[in-house]
């Protein structure tokens, strides 16, 4: 039980990092919204789950269980959220891999 | 940092950053509080009020030096005053040796609910508490004195058949939030009520549970607009709750007073001195909550209200 | 004395921090987002001195000894509250100050007002 | 009910702001707001009475004793101050209901009473309490309600003023949280009579030397001593009349009350006076204030700055007799306070009915009313006679006594400043006179009328109140001798 719940909870946190990798290294506002969405997620849902193995009974499991409903419904809809409304205030996403155009990205930021 | 956006975005994480820290502190009930009212509602109000003046900062042409020679001299003489402070953790410091011990040891005995945090507040020095509200009360009543707009009753009626259309080609664009939002927000007006009446048995309480409270209505305000909001959520109504709550909590104190005991001794509210409590503390932490509720509710709907009236003054102009 | 003061220390930095923006900067929002991180770190040190090592949160349960003291817990609630009402005013205030002069940053009003004298 | 007298003093305005939003009417809230503040003015007498009759009284909240629960205390000192809020309170909202109907629009009338019961409620409960932190609990609801107040004068600048106000008086009270904290960390209470006891076993620490400069400086941003006064001439300034005229009159007595609770109650008066050099400091920011802003105020084009200012030379009065540091001087400061809540609460008034007629408070729309409005300037003159410190007039017997103290102490050049000083109020004072009775009516304003007789008659009562009290000195000087004997552990 110990040992599949440190199993769950190094995924989540790996996914965190990588996560937190891509905010920093992916060129524009959509790619690293993409990282960052996909990523925490499931990693989110790793973390509850090797919580979850790690104390399988009593009030403390449906508090985790309905912690991991609500985080899969939110922070798919956050990510949403902050996309379309980049996309209303007319952040183009950067689709051409010209070179000059990295560098302009990364200097705004 | 120039753009106020992201400087408050700061501020926002900031303040969860210190929640965590309270928690490892054992500050369970600060932790609560600080999550909820600094990363939550006071970040939300600085949003809305930066919609208003703008997010740009301008460079600055002050003079730092004066300011700097200021917090040196305050920073160092705290410095100084640290040397001498009891150090950090150990149990015998006079903080835990002097008054806290009883809260710890007898409050089980004195008034029966195991969170301590909730005894003391409600109920060894509720007076602090009364006093906490009434600050509340009068945030509400001041942000209502400098904010709210006269509404002209022209506009109302005008509005009632725009609201329907405007709404429906609001609906496409925000289909997903506002699904999801529908079904959040009866889990969060659930929520805020079990935090209220579990005060006192794990952190939580009238304060928190209002915050929440308000912050699902404020939901609900921003993904339908606030003429929608205003149909559902009667302004002065809402007014009406923030005294209600106030004269809930001050008039248990005054029953104790007509029994001939002082203000907010509770031990009169039943035959029970133990019952007493509980009742009282149950009481009062309901006054809390409404008034927290109310005035939240107040303090967004006018600073909402103030940038929808500027902007459609700015229409008009246009 | 450095383990047993150094969070003092941090609490003090952050003060500072804290203190400065409000004095030193001109735009109104932003001496509100200082003014907040100083009462912040207020919270931070007066939660500080309740820590008692190996004690738990003061929610009382069978078989622990030792608890954090809850009284600094309760002032910080109600100072917490204290500081949300104050930024709100403040917020208030600097929106209607926006209306009125047109500006939030505190060096053009302060040119604004000599004007009109 | 008798007994119950500390907390319905606080309870009785705190929870009438509320009930206040229930009525419908501008005119039955002001009506009930007034009933309100004068059955506090009540109580507060009867509670001096049962203060001279029997001696301190406790008042236990919630019936758990005092380190553990919060006690009110209520001795010679908070009673005397109790009094003069609620009385002053009382005779500014008779006034209130004229005034504001020109400075305030009719939708925010009913606010404008909620946020001026709450901020008197907050007074009463700072001066009433003996727990450390319920002072700060309470300082903020009348400073919450008071920037909201001043934000209401008509003028944009009010809202700068109230702006500026909010930002050095969050500052000031975070000041005293933080000295609040270091001294629970020290000794573990917040109860201020706990508090002294227990001092003094810590009293040589560095952390307490700390807690007691924070608390000394944030009480002095509030107290709006020089060199910490910049909010002071714009809030007063800009704030509605009847706001000004509150305030003037009362919430930097509040914090005098503060300033001497800490140092003489709490941190007790051997290690107040020897920590630092307290009294030195004290006794020269006084001086300078006084003549710093008695300097400001003659160059003023403003009367509502002028006086603003000169309340800023008042509080440094109070100051050079708070460092004497002897009975006599301590009474001095106490006189004065009580005193000057008088003047500056006629004043005030009188500028509000000046507001009421002509619409402006500069010098320069003086011009002729002596003529046209003869009682409201005859009220102004009394005011400034007693601002002076003219025999048979309030001013003169503090000043009087402020004159005893230094003198007992050998310190006659300070005595010699006290008096150049008034000669400057002289100066001041007399270029409103000279505008309103020298010269001719300004082309126009031939028509100007007196202001109405509910202006008036709160107007006169301050001023004969400053008359009577200039004549029969039994009260006043019985209550702060006795208050500030107790304050020195001098048994009468």
């Amino acid at each position: 039980m110990d040992i599949s719940s440190s199993v769950f909870l190094l995924i989540g946190s790996f996914l965190y990092i990588s996560g937190g990798v891509g905010i920093l290294r992916f060129p524009d506002f959509y790619t690293r919204m993409h990282a960052v969405g996909v990523t925490e997620t499931l990693a989110t849902a790793m973390i509850l789950i090797g919580l979850m193995l790690l104390n399988p009974e009593g009030l403390v499991l449906i508090k985790l269980i309905i912690i991991l409903i609500m985080t899969l419904f939110i922070s798919p809809t956050a990510s949403h959220a902050l996309a379309s409304s980049a996309m209303q205030n007319n952040l183009i996403p950067k689709l051409d891999k010209n070179e000059v155009n990295e560098k302009e990205t990364s200097s705004n930021s | 940092m120039k753009d106020l956006l992201s400087v408050i975005m700061l501020l926002g994480i900031y303040s969860l950053l210190s929640a965590c820290f309270f928690v490892a502190m054992d500050a369970v009930d600060v932790a609560f509080t600080e999550a909820a009212v600094g990363a939550g509602i006071s970040t939300l109000l600085m949003l809305v009020a930066i919609t208003m003046t703008g997010r740009e900062e301008n460079p600055s042409r002050h003079k730092p030096a004066l300011a700097l020679i200021v917090v040196t001299i305050t920073g160092s003489l705290l410095i100084y005053g640290t040397l001498d402070m009891p150090y950090f953790g150990l149990a015998q410091d006079p903080v835990h040796l002097h008054v806290a011990p009883r809260y710890v040891n007898d409050s089980m005995q004195e008034i029966g609910v195991p969170n301590i945090v909730t005894s003391v507040l409600a109920s060894y020095r509720a007076f602090d508490t009364f006093g906490e509200v009434v600050v509340i009360f009068t945030a509400g009543m001041g942000v209502l004195a400098l904010l709210s707009v006269v509404r002209r009753p022209k506009d109302i009626v005008i509005d009632s058949s725009k609201i329907d259309s405007f709404n429906k080609c609001m609906h496409e664009e925000h289909l997903i939030l506002r699904i999801v939002a529908k079904m959040l927000i009866p889990f969060i007006l659930l929520f805020a009520l079990y935090v209220q009446f579990h005060g006192d048995y794990g952190p939580g309480g009238g304060f928190q549970a209002g915050v929440i409270f308000a912050a699902a209505i404020i939901l609900y305000t921003m993904l339908f607009g606030m003429n929608t909001a205003r149909r559902v959520i009667n302004q002065s109504a809402t007014q009406l709750f923030a005294a209600i709550g106030v004269l809930l909590y001050g008039s248990v104190g005054v029953i104790s007073l007509l029994e001939g005991k002082n203000f907010l001794d509770y031990r009169v509210l039943s035959t029970d001195p133990l019952a007493g409590q509980h009742l009282g503390i149950l009481l009062i932490e309901l006054g809390v909550g409404i008034t927290v509720t109310a005035v939240m509710v107040i303090i967004f709907f006018n600073f909402a209200g103030r940038g929808n009236d500027q902007q459609n003054k700015e229409n008009s102009d246009s | 004395m450095i383990m047993g003061l150094y969070n003092y220390w941090v609490v003090v930095v952050l003060m500072m921090i804290g203190f400065y923006i409000v004095i030193a900067h001109g735009n109104l929002i932003k001496k509100i987002v200082g003014l907040s991180i100083f009462q912040t770190s207020v919270f931070i040190f007066y939660i500080s001195m309740a820590k008692v090592d190996g004690g738990t949160a003061p929610i009382l349960a069978e078989g622990i000894k030792q608890y954090s003291n809850p009284l600094p817990h309760v002032l910080i609630l109600t100072a917490i509250v204290v500081g949300i009402a104050t930024t709100a005013l403040g917020l208030a205030l600097a929106v209607r100050i926006k209306e009125a002069y047109g500006t939030i940053e505190e060096e053009e009003i302060q040119e604004k007002d000599n004007l009109d004298c | 009910m008798l007994t119950h007298l500390p907390i319905l003093q606080v309870i009785v305005p705190l929870m009438a702001a509320p009930l206040c939003l229930f009525l419908t009417r501008p005119r039955l809230v002001w009506l009930f707001a007034l009933i309100v503040s004068g059955l506090a003015f009540l109580i507060s007498s009867l509670l001096l009475q049962q203060v001279m009759e029997s001696g301190t009284i406790l008042y236990t909240l919630g019936g758990w004793d005092a380190p553990w629960g919060i006690e009110y205390r209520i001795d010679y000192l908070n009673s005397l101050l109790l009094l003069i809020i609620t009385a002053i309170s009382t005779v500014v909202l008779f006034a209130a209901h004229t005034s504001i109907q020109q400075e305030i629009p009719e939708d925010r009338h009913t606010l404008f009473y909620i946020l001026y019961l709450l901020s008197l409620a907050g007074m009463l409960g700072i001066v009433a309490t003996a727990d450390a932190f319920n002072v700060f609990v309470f300082l903020e609801i009348s400073s919450l309600s008071a920037y909201a107040l001043i934000a209401l004068g008509k003028d944009r600048r009010a809202l700068w003023a109230s702006y500026q106000y909010l930002i050095m008086g969050t500052i000031g009270a975070t000041f005293i949280l933080i000295g609040i904290g270091l001294m629970y960390q020290m000794t573990g209470t917040l109860n201020m009579y706990d508090l002294s006891q227990r001092l003094p076993e810590v009293e040589n620490t560095r952390t307490v030397f700390t807690a007691f400069t924070f608390v000394i400086v944030g009480v002095c941003l509030k107290l709006a001593l020089f060199p910490l006064h910049l909010w002071l001439p714009n809030a007063y300034a800009y704030a509605p009349s009847i706001v000004a005229a509150f305030f003037a009159a009362t919430a930097t007595k509040v914090a005098v009350y503060l300033l001497i609770r800490f140092t003489f109650s709490i941190f007790g008066l051997s290690f107040s006076f020897t920590a630092l050099p307290l009294q030195m400091l004290f006794l020269m920011l006084g001086l300078v204030g006084i003549f710093v802003a008695s300097f400001a105020a003659i160059y003023q084009t403003n009367v509502k700055h002028l006086f603003a200012y000169s309340s800023i030379a008042q509080i440094g009065y109070m100051i050079v007799g708070f460092s004497v540091s002897s009975v006599t001087g301590l009474m001095a400061t106490l006189l004065h306070l009580f005193n000057h809540a008088l003047m500056k609460s006629a004043l005030f008034l009188a500028l509000a009915a000046v507001v009421y007629r002509i619409g402006s408070v500069q010098l320069n729309q003086f011009h002729g009313l002596g003529r046209q409005m003869p009682y409201t300037m005859a009220a102004i003159v009394i005011g400034g006679l007693s601002l002076i410190g003219v025999p048979l007039t309030v001013g003169f017997v503090s000043k009087w006594y402020l004159i005893m103290a230094t003198l007992e102490n050998g310190w006659w050049p300070v005595t010699v400043l006290i008096l150049l000083g008034s000669l400057l109020a002289i100066v001041y004072v007399w270029r409103i006179v000279e505008a309103a009775y020298f010269k001719p009516p300004l082309s126009g304003r031939e028509s100007i009328k007196e202001a109405p007789l509910s202006l008036l008659v709160p107007v006169w009562t301050m001023v004969v109140a400053n008359i009577y009290f200039g004549i029969d000195t039994r009260l006043s000087v019985q209550v702060a001798q006795a208050a500030s004997q107790s304050l020195f552990g001098v048994t009468p």
